[in-house]
């Protein structure tokens, strides 16, 4: 009775987690976006414009749910709720703070890149059964690119695997209670990170790399045909997904819920642990989705075989030879 | 493509992807930048010739110099001014062609200023508002001169 | 707004019989969401896109109430602004782009050519003199084209008129209306 | 029957189901999507019985490697929206009794194997580590050989990919 006490709680967690950080995160988009193109930003509905997602979310809400002629009518209403499910999947091993974690699974990072791989699924699903060309084209634009950047980003990920020894997400922030691995691990580190951010920033379809729903060439990519609450869904699970991504990047380059430290300051150390660690975790995760955000501001979109380039003549050698010297690295000890 | 033009190009990519980010976090970081006018409460300084709609300025005793000529009407690339005249007898029991009704219609015209040009008692103007939303059509065609309005004294 | 008491609704509004206070304050809550989520559909025909994009620039900024969501795509937008002149060969092309949207959706005729075929109302065999003889016009604007602020004024208008109505299906424009006043 | 009985057998119901609908499905892409239905509840099962390793690869590797291959093909070749043709009554009875047949082998074989009783000795929970060291190991037990005839041949088969791919270049 107390597990299922404990599921429920959890679920309602979840639940409650996944509407507030889809509201803060679409709202916190729209700022970041307005204050970089030096406009203001949503600012009239609700106090500076706090209430705006939350009107959009009920609007979508009451929206008509089209289903078109001609579509898939099981698999076009599954799909959604392949992408939720998938995103949701997610968040059970990810420490929110210390100690705060739904699951604490021996292979964390390694789940988190399996489940993650269900998003293509989910795309693939909902290009195919709209019944419509653009969808289509969307559907196997996306597919091609996240099949090919889960390689780089699987092999950053495994850069800072070898450097702890362990696939468990509470191993690998413990190993950084002496300094985060983007200080301690020298330069492979920086370019692991650099090559995470880019290939996660193509793996959750964002701009600069948002060739499946490009609306100049495809009109809206996978999820031209979705109305009102179930493109909702789609909307909501990309930004936890960033959300998920980014928290793996703070996680694994930024300690999670690891306070800063500074060698043996003492006094500074002691200082850094009054700050409570979800607020550690949070912030590096922000910044992080910051950062995504920033890219996504600044940068044109990038023609599929731009894309494809990038990956497969850039990124890949580069994370497969930093591989390698990341093993250098921790077999001779010389990180910190 | 050598070892030397590849990594030359991974650097230059970086550096001006770097370079633009730099632009967009200026504009982040410094809202005085922002150039944003807030419109309903702001509202812009229009430009002197802005032409909104064609008005018929009336004087205090109600009374318009639009003397029926209809050369606003020939003037007219649109067809938006349509005048309706009616006969008249004046103070020395003249008959004479009078204004009946001024019909313009704001959603046909397109602010050229042809029709004020071409008024020879300048009895019409462009006045400067530009909020004309409305939910019936009908409403955007309008009688520019006003009810129980009269001639000027002395306009020909 | 500037006005203390905004004016009635044009026309005469259906109330659904018997409808209980949670209802009411439900139709009020959904048509506060609804009108200020206006997602407009990326839909330009000519000069009038021109300001229609300048709107959503940094100087003039439609974002600041919610409109900047543009979709590309018919089945997640809600407002579609007619900006520009609808030939006879587009009028199709509007009418189905209007089917594809899903309910509740407005339409914005923006500029003389939308509203009534403007310049080319006479001596043009092309032309469709109106939006609204194919697909049913929520707020027209005047101006050729109308400046930003004029367009931002109708999006604020619909917005009144999204906020009483609730469903557009349950409005009746019986009677000519005076202009709103803003 | 306690709550762990009762979700081995739901996810066994899933995976079965599933695979019988990829096959009876007259739509070549909702037969992918269930066969990956059916390769999830597989995965599931593996979480079940706390194999988290073996689970994560599963997942990996059909979910996101081979069932993402057979849609791209399906998407690349088939006419995907239409029926597929009904199969011939005759192959129909011909896979019936093939299918049966495996079945029956199947049985017989879980049958008669005798299965050692684990209860409570071990948590299923494969240390990580173990694996890989396992993987690399020359000894008896170790996987060494395997692991790199595997490596040998999936070398060989992109080198295969490759010179094909230069051949029709230069044609």
């Amino acid at each position: 009775m107390a597990l299922f006490l404990e599921f429920v709680i959890a679920g309602l967690l979840c639940i409650g987690l996944f509407a507030i950080l889809g509201l803060v995160l679409v709202l916190m988009e729209r700022k970041v976006s307005a204050y970089m193109q030096i406009r203001l930003g949503p600012n009239r509905v609700g106090p500076k414009g706090a209430l705006q997602t939350l009107a959009d979310t009920l609007k979508l809400l009451s929206k008509e749910g089209l289903t078109p002629r001609g579509a898939d009518r099981f698999l076009f209403n599954l799909a959604p709720f392949v992408a939720m499910i998938g995103t949701m999947l997610l968040l059970a091993p990810i420490p929110f703070a210390k100690g705060f974690q739904l699951w604490d699974i021996n292979i964390g990072v390694l789940y988190i890149s399996a489940v993650s791989s269900l998003a293509v699924i989910s795309i693939l699903l909902a290009g195919w059964a709209s019944n419509n060309k653009y969808s289509l084209l969307g559907a196997m634009r996306s597919g091609a690119q996240i099949v090919s950047y889960e390689l780089s980003a699987g092999l950053s990920i495994i850069a800072i695997v070898v450097l702890t020894g362990s696939l468990s997400i509470s191993d690998i922030i413990a190993s950084q209670a002496d300094g985060w691995w983007i200080f301690k691990g020298h330069l492979p580190v920086w370019i692991a990170f650099v090559t995470f951010i880019i290939a996660v920033t193509a793996e959750t379809n964002r701009a600069p790399f948002d060739l499946a729903e490009a609306e100049s060439e495809l009109t809206a990519g996978f999820h031209t045909e979705y109305s009102g609450m179930k493109f909702a869904l789609f909307f909501l699970a990309e930004y936890i997904n960033i959300f998920i991504v980014c928290a793996i990047g703070a996680i694994l380059f930024f300690g999670g819920w690891m306070p800063f430290h500074i060698g043996n300051w003492e006094g500074f150390n002691r200082i850094m642990d009054y700050i409570p660690s979800s607020v550690w975790f949070f912030g590096k995760t922000f910044f992080l989705i910051f950062v995504i955000m920033w890219f996504r501001w600044t940068f044109p979109r990038l023609r599929i075989d731009q894309l494809l380039n990038l990956e497969w003549k850039y990124l890949l050698p580069i994370s497969m030879v930093n591989v390698l010297l990341i093993t250098l690295v921790a077999i001779l000890g010389w990180h910190f | 493509m050598t070892l030397k033009t590849y990594f030359s190009n991974i650097f230059s990519t970086i550096r001006s992807l770097l370079k633009g980010m730099r632009r967009t976090g200026y504009y982040f970081t410094h809202h005085k930048e922002i150039i944003t006018q807030q419109y309903p409460e702001y509202k812009p300084p229009l430009p002197e010739r802005f032409r909104g709609e064609v008005v018929m300025p009336h004087n205090a005793d109600n009374e318009h110099k639009c003397t029926g000529c209809t050369a606003c009407e020939l003037a007219c690339p649109n067809g938006t001014i349509k005048i309706v005249t009616k006969q008249e007898i004046n103070a020395a029991g003249k008959k004479k062609k009078a204004l009946d009704t001024f019909v313009y219609h704001l959603e046909l015209c397109t602010m050229c200023n042809l029709c004020i040009v071409a008024c020879p008692t300048d009895a019409i103007e462009m006045a400067q508002s530009f909020e004309h939303s409305v939910f019936d059509r009908n409403s955007l065609i309008k009688t520019l001169n006003e009810p129980g309005s009269k001639l000027e004294e002395g306009i020909e | 707004m500037t006005n203390k008491n905004p004016d009635p609704f044009p026309g005469q509004v259906h109330d659904s019989p018997g409808g209980g206070i949670l209802v009411s304050t439900l139709d009020d809550v959904i048509g506060w969401a609804r009108s200020n989520s206006l997602w407009p559909l990326v839909f330009g025909t000519s000069c009038c896109a021109i300001e229609m994009m300048s709107t959503a620039s940094a100087k003039y900024d439609w974002s600041r109430f919610g409109f900047e969501v543009a979709r590309a795509t018919p089945r997640q937008a809600d407002v579609i602004i007619i900006a520009g002149t609808i030939v006879n060969k587009m009028a199709p092309v509007l009418k189905r782009l209007y089917d594809q949207m899903a309910d509740p959706k407005y339409v914005i005729a923006m500029g003389a050519c939308a509203t009534s075929g403007g310049p080319f109302f006479y001596n043009t065999y092309s032309v469709v003199k109106g939006a609204d003889h194919v697909i049913p016009v929520d707020v027209y604007v005047a101006g050729c084209p109308p400046r930003p602020e004029a367009l931002l004024h109708a999006l604020l208008t619909l917005q009144k008129k999204v906020r009483q109505g609730g469903k557009r299906e349950k409005i009746t424009i019986d009677k000519f209306w005076e202009q709103p006043t803003s | 029957m306690t709550a762990s009985t009762v979700i081995f057998y739901i996810l066994s119901a899933f995976a079965i189901a599933n695979g019988f609908l990829a096959v009876t499905t007259r739509k070549i892409f909702r037969a992918a999507i269930f066969l990956l239905f059916s390769l999830i509840g597989v995965a599931g099962l593996y979480l079940w019985m706390s194999y988290e390793f073996i689970f994560a690869v599963q997942v990996i590797v059909y979910v996101g490697g081979i069932v993402v291959l057979i849609i791209f093909s399906i998407f690349l070749t088939q006419q995907a929206g239409e029926d597929m043709p009904m199969v011939l009554r005759g192959r129909q009875l011909f896979a019936g009794l093939a299918s049966l047949a495996g079945f029956i082998l199947a049985w017989l074989l879980v049958r008669d194997y005798p299965f050692a009783e684990l209860r409570g000795t071990s948590s299923g929970e494969a240390p990580i580590a173990e694996i890989g060291t396992k993987m690399l190991d020359t000894g008896t037990g170790g996987m060494a050989l395997p692991f790199e005839v595997v490596s040998i041949l999936l070398l060989s088969a992109m080198v295969g990919c490759i010179v094909i791919a230069l051949k029709t270049r230069k044609a």
